[in-house]
């Protein structure tokens, strides 16, 4: 390999496992143990993406998930992903990557056109123009829309698994470096229980890609033995690969684990990602720091990384991300990295500092030959989509606000850039924890706490290694101790070095030569440069969430990671304001962006939401039945038989109720057993109508309000004995209205002694309806089912088909029926030998839909009526209201708007050619040709053809519809084009008298 | 957010359904029913509820637990949770 | 106010746009002023843009706590509709499409309005019944509304699921005029509007009281002192429990918040706007490319413009239900916006039994679409002392008489409209 | 007669005896099967009133457990602690209406007694690895020190409504609404996949 970037040796990579991946098409080597960025770089790639909004050229800038530049899309067909930070990609065999948003390629890139004319697209151009003419807008914004975005989506469902995992512990310790080690393993000693979390593969943190010592062994070293230490113990639980994505209230934090990202393909039963939902008592934040760019003039040329990048590369992956280095630095810090990149044999041609005073660092590096220029900066930067040419570097002036002197240039082909550290405080944000700003090392570090955590190590600005490891041993005890572990102590530390990055020069904005216009850019995501953010102040937009907003300085995918605190110090500097005065704008979970697939885990396809199922299920199954769902419930639409049509399937179910016997499923509908010596008086303060003097082995229909008087739900309930009842509640509202008693009999009414329980699930309803019904039942049950012996609205308990059941005289269809009822287990073996014994009498099943048009037929009100706006009186109830008794809801319904004259009410429909069809959805109107808009009178809510009363029919709710009887108006549905004129009748369009089912 | 069942103990939140105000009682009934006061009381029974910023009462079901409602103090800004208690009990704590 | 223009944009552009100047002022509050708007939020602000340009009165004090249009507007999921069923909230609604359909223009704000359709859709017969319902409403009203079979929704919305899910889809109601607006730029382009025509928007200035005298408003106790005023509207959104407390008052409302979130931003891949009642989630494309989603309130009150995880994930998992392939999308940011969630589930623009004191309250979830109309209408009953026709049904006193306006039909429990 | 009848559970249709999920060393660490048939009745009482809980106690042989998350044994019946007034009695199946039946004979008019014995569906996991099979599933703290054995907790799985035990060291029972059994079934084994499972022949 001619081209590679490879060192001799070093690293902690597996150089004897070779892994072949793709980038666009070209096919490299990689080893164990890079990430896609090391491993590019290593194959000298440099142009990796293409930016937002210019197309500018773009490669690796950092070595971790701040990265802004270095995104791709990762992987392929279904599993294809955009936006992957190519720096946080465990490479595998086999990977294939390409670059994103550039077209045709990354680059010969046509939008890259957007860059010639910048000038005319800074921050917020969009706001300006493109309203004339007024009709283009939506053709200029689909071309807006195509050059934004970055990657693309799949195109198929994604075929991965994802799972949730639940946990509590005393202390989670986010973030494995030397703090997060050093705190987990003080809490563990003291026997609390710990998570810690780690984003990386390994733990280390700033660690693995240092030279460092910890004690008298190499700092991995030293990780290696204390991962081991804490793996060994129970108390412990190590999540590598593991982010801690959120931190709500109470100490709830979401973790997201990357169980199968660094593996080709996660297989079979392992998933794909982990979300974990912890609950801690207590939370130390070790989440380290993040080092900042400078902004100088073109630093965004593929080549212009974090120092801190170039060294972990050198020391974690054996990489030099170029042969020739300019080190660009207002700190410390950057001194120790040149050593390491001198070491890994990079050439350094210079180190730029813009300190006017040596210090100590300089030292050693001076010592090796480096020339170190201070009092300059790098104001500009040569290159182009093949990465770095050069630097041009200037002498500041005296007030270091000019540059000044005559221009170096330098050649280069990688320029590292470290404009100081930003602690990652974004947990400590999110937990609610206040910020301050401390000038003198230009960062922001937690203040107050809100929750229980604690921060320790460089998201504290700690930035020693040695006050590091002990900073984290003291949080870890304290977070055990307030966890309750009275002895927790810190264990000792080993002694290790503790520079830092001494005095730091800020220079939020390097300074260029008079009427040069460089591109300096702060948010390199986003592509918003130093220009949009003095433009965003000019205009007005001086919040700082204004100026974020205008420019969309840090709403990229880093959500600002390296971008925030440079964008809200140029912002002070133009304001003339300090920067605690500025503020920053708000850290919002998740701390890197989370896959969805990992937030749904399980619930995905047929599991978004369990499937319930009756006792007959299989029975229905093996009969052909269509399955509808209802609420969770799957019920049976209809039985279609071979050569029928749906609608002959269910025309056929529905004559054979009428003319034979049917049978239908109804487990679903809810079912509350109610015991207590104050059931009836509850039952009579739930119900508009009275229970009270309901006698034992009758049942009852019911109607129930809300307290602002509308309808909550209908239903029967049978008194089983003087203090036991049982309540039938609509399928669909059998939660709600079984929540409703609760908070009646726990908050209302707690003096009245009732226990409410579901039963739905204990019984197996079957309604058996139909002229032969009771000849049926007579041959499974000896038990007096007789007019006489069970009359029209009585239960009975019996033995039906060798089982214990109930069987109680109600009818839904209108039709001579009963409702058996027999304990769920026995459901099949019931059903299943009516349905045999009943053969000669013409039993059948039926489905939703024949009921539906029964229900329709008889006029019975289901959830269209009850729609939450129609009065108990709307719906024909008005006779039922009690007005001897207090009731849910009774106070309402005196209320004027309940007692005006036009208010819709339940009627019947009918076609009044008899041929057409009343619309479905339609409106009741009196002259369809009339002008829009229209007066409604009203509205269609159930509509069917009756093969009983051979006609088409419907319900409506009509204004005064109850006085207006034999009215013609037409039912209009524009959306359908369909029109029928139909005559107002009654609601009970089938045996209105009701002798079918009393006889 | 965790909520201490006063029988349960601490659970996570989707256990939960909030129930709204505790503090709003329902009004008994008149002992005249022409009582012109008593529309008004029963407007404010429906249709007001506290909703403070900062320390509120609120009733809490257990539903996905042991079914029992249940009285908390709870802070709507911070949604620090002060106490809870059974319905009969008083809560203590917040600064209310 | 120099005007916005492509040609604006290239002059300026030659000299490096250091010439731009601001959009508009801040100036120190003056004693009084004729009319207070309290809340600089969308409503606002459109309120003040409509009293200086329908009703001539200029002499007007945006007050806002914070900064401009940092409220719900800023948090909103932008989606613009009127497919409203009850008579009270449809022309009312439509009376905002139509102000929509010319505010980039009338404000010289491009504010991205896009007209790119907005779905329904229907996961049972029920919901079919309901919505065809709705739309023959909608279209007897005069307001566009179309019925799409799956076939049609697919085109639209390839990428979208509608067989091989829990709850398939059966059909949608669609109005193709409805869409999504770049939120920020609305109140931005009315900020800048109102302040050409004279208005004062005062920033970080908090309301923390009301003078009344003799049952008469007469100015506001703000962080920057008492400023005296002949006329005082509020909307302030999620805080309308707060401020009217400060008048004495109690209304029907509770303030619970309501997440949304965003995406990574990708290349087009949903070209209109998805809702889907019985998964509860709303899901749209934005100009930058995220896509932004939302669903439930977290059900609890809450004044945190922050919520819990548990909707979240709710959220999220009926969003890969729509749309499977962007389970392989990444979360990219979350937040919350409290919200005045009124106890029928529809706003209130109306006079207060306080003389002078007017109010715009109870959007529940739905206010940015009512912005202008809003705007418009509370514009109107400051200036007539008398409510317009169009919010003739939004009156303070219908809980009392029953005339509830209940969309969803749940009754009074906020958290459920 | 009666006991002629058998009683179909909720999972017949779907219920499959042997080795499933990922081939793990060691073979599978974790075992699920139904218990049934069981009689299961629902008590709700005032444990303050005497009447009550001394005949539940009675019934049962065992005192009601008064303590939030506990379990009462007496030989192969469980007394579960359900609410501040509620319990679930659980035993072999007695035959139908037995267990209820006894409790109401004893209760006399005090408290509700209902039979649920066919309303539950009631699924044992054990092994190394059924902790993790629950980790996944409830947010209840299942560490061992916590969730020891004669615990006894409500919370949600998958949405649905569960009451979950530990019997024993490493061994759970998932008690769902039968309607929900087989939905819960295909979750719990689906969970259990990536340890490798075995599924036993129902008992109760
Ligand atoms: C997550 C989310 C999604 C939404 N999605 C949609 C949607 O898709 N479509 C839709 O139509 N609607 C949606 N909404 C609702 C919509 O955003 C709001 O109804 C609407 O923005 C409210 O009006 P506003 O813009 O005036 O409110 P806001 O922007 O909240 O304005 C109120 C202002 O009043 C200020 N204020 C409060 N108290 C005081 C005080 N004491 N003194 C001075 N100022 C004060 C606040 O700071 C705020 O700026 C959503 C809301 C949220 C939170
Ligand atoms: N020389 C300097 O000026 C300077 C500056 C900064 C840091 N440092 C050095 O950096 C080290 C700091 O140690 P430390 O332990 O505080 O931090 P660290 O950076 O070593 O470790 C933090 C770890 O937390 C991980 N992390 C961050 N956020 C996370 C999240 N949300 N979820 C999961 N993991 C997350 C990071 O990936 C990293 O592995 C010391 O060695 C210190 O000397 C030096
Ligand atoms: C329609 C819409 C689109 C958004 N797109 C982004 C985005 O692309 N990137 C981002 O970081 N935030 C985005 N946000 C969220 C904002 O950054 C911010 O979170 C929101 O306005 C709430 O403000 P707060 O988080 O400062 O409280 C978007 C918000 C909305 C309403
Ligand atoms: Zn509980």
């Amino acid at each position: 390999m001619s081209r590679s970037y490879r060192t001799a040796e070093g690293g902690r990579i597996d150089r004897s496992k070779p892994l072949s991946f793709t980038f666009d098409d070209v096919r490299y080597t990689g080893f164990q143990g890079d990430t896609l960025a090391s491993a590019l770089l290593a194959n000298g790639v440099k142009l990796i993406a293409r930016s937002f909004k210019y197309h500018r050229p773009r490669g690796i800038m950092s070595a971790g998930p701040e990265e802004p530049c270095g995104m791709v899309q990762l992987r392929e067909g279904a599993r294809t992903e955009p936006n992957i930070r190519a720096t946080q990609v465990e490479l595998f065999d086999g990977l294939v990557a390409s670059s994103q948003n550039r077209w045709p390629s990354v680059k010969w890139d046509v939008n890259s056109i957007n860059n010639l004319f910048n000038r005319m697209l800074p921050a917020g151009f969009y706001y300006k123009t493109f309203m004339w003419p007024k009709a283009m807008w939506m053709t200029y914004e689909e071309v807006i829309r195509h050059a934004a975005g970055m990657g693309r989506s799949a195109d198929q469902p994604d075929p991965d698994r994802y799972e949730h995992m639940h946990a509590y512990c005393d202390v989670l310790v986010a973030g494995g470096g030397p703090a997060g080690l050093m705190a987990a393993k003080s809490a563990a000693d003291s026997g609390a229980r710990v998570i810690l979390v780690d984003e990386n593969p390994e733990l280390g943190g700033y660690l693995r890609g240092r030279n460092q010592k910890v004690g008298a062994k190499s700092a991995m070293d030293w990780v290696a033995s204390v991962h081991v230490e804490l793996e060994a113990m129970e108390n412990v639980t190590i999540l590598s690969r593991t982010t801690v994505a959120s931190y709500y209230d109470h100490n709830m934090l979401v973790l997201n684990e990357h169980t199968g990202d660094h593996l080709p393909t996660a297989d079979g039963w392992t998933p794909r990602q982990r979300n974990w939902k912890v609950w801690a008592k207590q939370v130390v934040l070790a989440t380290g720091s993040i080092e900042r760019p400078l902004v100088f003039g073109n630093n965004d040329v593929p080549g212009v990384m974090l120092t801190n990048a170039i060294q972990a590369y050198a020391n974690q992956y054996g990489v030099t991300p170029g042969r020739n280095a300019v080190v660009f630095t207002n700190n410390d810090s950057a001194y120790e990295a040149v050593l390491d990149m001198h070491d890994a044999g990079m050439r350094i041609a210079a180190v730029v500092d813009n300190r006017t005073i040596e210090t100590a660092a300089t030292k050693p590096v001076r010592e090796r030959g480096i020339p170190v220029f201070h009092n300059h900066v790098v104001f500009n930067v040569r290159g182009n989509k093949h990465g770095v040419k050069g630097v041009e570097i200037m002498a500041l002036n005296e007030a270091g606000d000019h540059v000044a002197g005559s221009i170096i240039k330098m050649d280069c082909d990688v320029v590292g850039m470290s404009g100081g550290w930003t602690p990652t405080v974004h947990l400590f944000s999110q937990s609610r924890g206040k910020l301050r700003w401390m000038e003198d090392i230009t960062t922001f570090v937690p203040d107050v706490s809100f929750q229980q955590e604690r921060s320790a190590g460089a998201c504290k600005a700690t930035w020693g290694l040695n006050s590091c490891l002990k900073e984290g041993a003291k949080a870890g005890a304290e977070a055990a101790k307030a966890a309750g572990f009275d002895t927790a102590k810190p264990v000792s530390s080993p002694k290790s070095s503790d520079d830092g990055m001494g005095e730091i020069r800020a220079m939020w904005r390097v300074p260029q030569p008079p009427h040069s216009h460089l591109k300096r850019f702060v948010d390199f995501q986003d592509d918003v440069a130093a220009s949009d953010v003095e433009l965003a102040i000019r205009e007005g937009y001086t919040s700082i969430e204004h100026t974020k907003r205008y420019t969309t300085l840090g709403m990229g995918t880093d959500q600002g990671k390296t971008s925030n605190v440079n964008g809200l110090a140029i912002v002070s500097e133009e304001l003339d304001k300090p920067i605690p005065e500025v503020g920053h704008t708000t850290f919002r979970p998740p701390y890197t962006a989370v896959t969805m697939g990992a937030i749904t885990g399980t619930e995905r396809g047929h599991h978004f939401s369990p499937t319930r199922r009756s006792a007959l299920h299989e029975w229905h199954k093996q009969a052909g039945a269509t399955f509808v769902p209802a609420g969770m419930w799957m019920r049976p639409q209809y039985y279609q038989q071979p050569g029928e049509s749906m609608w002959d399937a269910i025309y056929r179910e529905t004559l054979n109720v009428r003319t034979k016997v049917g049978m239908f499923d109804v487990s679903p509908l809810g079912k509350i057993d109610i015991q207590g010596p104050d059931s009836a008086e509850f039952l009579n303060r739930c119900y508009i109508n009275g229970f009270g003097k309901l006698p034992v082995g009758k049942c009852r229909y019911g109607v129930m309000l809300r307290e602002d008087g509308m309808v909550f739900d209908d239903g029967t309930t049978s008194r089983l004995s003087e203090n036991h009842f049982m309540m039938t509640t609509t399928t669909a509202k059998a939660g709600p209205v079984l929540q409703h008693l609760e908070y009646l009999l726990d908050v209302i009414w707690p003096e009245l002694n009732v226990h409410v329980v579901s039963v739905t699930e204990e019984w197996c309803g079957m309604a058996v309806a139909g002229p032969n019904s009771r000849e049926l039942l007579a041959r499974c049950t000896d038990a007096d089912i007789s007019n006489e012996g069970l009359p029209f609205m009585g239960v009975a308990e019996v033995d039906i088909c060798g089982v214990p059941g109930r069987i109680y005289r109600i009818s839904f269809s209108g039709e001579l029926a009963y409702e058996v009822g027999v304990s769920s287990d026995w459901g099949p073996h019931v059903w299943s030998t009516l349905m045999e014994k009943g053969q000669d009498l013409g039993v059948a099943p039926y489905g939703t839909e024949a009921m539906s048009i029964m229900r329709i037929e008889k006029g019975h009100v289901v959830g269209a009526e009850l729609n939450g706006r129609t009065t108990a009186d709307d719906l024909g109830f008005g006779g039922m209201t009690s007005t001897k008794k207090a009731f849910i809801g009774q106070r309402s319904i005196t209320k004027p708007a309940f007692l005006e004259t036009d208010r819709k009410q339940l009627t019947g429909l009918k076609s009044v050619d008899g041929k057409t069809k009343i619309p479905r959805g339609a409106q009741i109107v009196a002259d369809p040709k009339g002008r829009i808009p229209m007066e409604q009178l009203g509205e269609v809510t159930a509509n069917c053809y009756s093969p009983n009363l051979k006609e088409f029919i419907g319900l409506a709710i009509v204004k005064g519809a109850r006085d207006r009887k034999g009215d013609r108006l037409w039912a209009f549905s524009p959306l359908t084009k369909e029109c029928c004129e139909v005559e107002l009748c009654s609601p009970h369009m089938y045996d209105p008298e009701g002798e079918r089912l009393r006889g | 957010m965790l909520i201490k069942c006063p029988w349960c103990g601490d659970r996570a939140l989707q256990e939960f359904s909030y129930q709204g105000d505790a503090t709003v009682a329902r009004p008994p009934e008149p002992a005249d029913p022409a009582d012109a006061n008593w529309d008004d009381e029963w407007y404010q029974f429906v249709y007001l509820r506290d909703d403070p910023k900062g320390w509120h009462d609120e009733v809490w079901h257990h539903i996905q637990g042991c079914r029992k409602h249940f009285k908390a103090r709870r802070h709507t800004v911070t949604h620090v949770i002060a106490d809870t208690a059974p319905m009969s009990e008083e809560l203590k704590g917040g600064d209310k | 106010m120099k005007k916005y223009s492509v040609f604006s944009l290239a002059r300026n552009a030659l000299d490096y746009h250091e010439n731009w100047t601001e959009a508009w002022r801040s100036p120190e509050p003056k004693p009084e002023y004729d009319v207070i708007i309290v809340g600089g939020g969308g409503h606002g602000l459109a309120t003040a843009y409509y009293l200086a340009k329908e009703h001539g009165i200029t002499n007007v004090a945006v007050i806002e706590k914070g900064w401009l249009g940092g409220g719900n507007v800023a948090r909103n999921t932008t989606i613009v509709r009127s497919n409203y069923q009850l008579e009270g909230n449809a022309f009312f609604y439509e009376k905002g499409m139509d102000l929509w359909r010319s505010m980039s223009q009338d404000l010289n704000y491009n504010v991205m309005f896009s007209s790119r359709g907005v779905i329904n859709l229907a996961h049972n017969d029920a919901q079919v019944d309901a919505f065809q319902r709705r739309g023959n409403t909608m279209r007897l009203n005069g307001i566009d509304a179309e019925w799409l079979t799956v076939a049609e929704i697919k085109k639209r919305a390839p990428l979208l699921n509608t067989e091989n899910m829990r709850y398939p889809v059966y059909g949608g109601l669609c109005q193709p005029k409805g869409g999504t607006a770049r939120h920020d730029a609305v109140a931005w382009g009315y900020a800048r509007a109102a302040d050409d025509r004279g208005v004062d928007m005062i920033q970080n200035c908090e309301v923390t009281g009301m003078r009344i005298e003799n049952g008469k408003i007469l100015g506001v106790e703000t962080t920057k002192g008492f400023i005296g005023a002949k006329k005082v509207g509020v909307a302030v959104a999620g805080h309308s429990s707060q401020v009217f407390q400060m008048a004495g008052m109690r209304l029907p409302m509770e303030t619970h918040v309501l997440q949304a979130m965003v995406s990574e931003p990708i290349k087009p891949a949903l070209d209109t706007v998805i809702t889907s009642g019985a998964a509860h989630c709303y899901i749209s494309q934005s100009d930058k490319g995220e896509m932004v989603f939302g669903g439930d309130i977290d059900f609890y009150n809450s004044y945190a413009q922050r919520g819990n995880y548990p909707i979240i994930e709710h959220v999220v998992t009926a969003m890969c239900e729509l749309f499977p392939a962007f389970s392989r999308l990444r979360l990219m940011r979350t937040w919350g916006g409290v919200m005045d969630m009124s106890m029928d589930g529809t706003p209130i623009i109306d006079k207060t039994p306080i003389d002078s004191l007017y109010i715009n309250a109870g959007w529940c979830y739905g206010g940015f679409k009512a912005t202008p109309a809003s705007g418009w209408c509370f514009a109107h009953t400051i200036a007539q002392d008398q409510p317009h026709d169009l919010n003739s049904a939004f009156r303070l006193n219908r809980f009392e008489t029953g005339h509830t306006l209940d969309e969803k039909g749940v009754g009074s429990t906020p958290n459920m409209h | 007669m009666v006991e002629m009848t058998e009683r179909v559970s909720a999972l017949a249709a779907i219920y499959e005896t042997g080795t499933f999920g990922n081939d793990v060393d060691g073979g599978p660490s974790v075992t699920l099967h139904e218990r049934r048939p069981l009689s299961i009745v629902h008590i709700a009482g005032n444990s303050d009133d005497q009447a009550f809980a001394g005949g539940v106690g009675k019934a049962c042989g065992c005192a009601l457990p008064i303590e939030p998350g506990t379990i009462a044994t007496a030989g192969e019946l469980s007394l579960i602690w359900l609410a501040p007034t509620r319990w679930l009695a659980v035993s072999p199946d007695q035959g139908p209406g037995i267990l209820e039946a006894a409790l109401r004979d004893a209760c006399g008019e005090s408290g509700a007694i209902i039979d649920v014995s066919h309303g539950r569906t009631v699924i044992r996991l054990s092994g190394a690895h059924a902790r993790m099979v629950m980790m996944k599933g409830a947010p209840l703290d299942f560490h061992k020190s916590s969730f020891t054995p004669g615990r006894a907790a409500q919370s949600a799985i998958s949405q649905c409504g569960t009451l979950i035990t530990c019997p024993a060291e490493d061994t759970f029972d998932v008690y769902v609404f039968r309607g929900f059994g087989q939905h819960m079934w295909e979750w719990l084994t689906d969970a259990a996949g990536e340890f490798g499972y075995k599924v036993e022949n129902p008992v109760s």
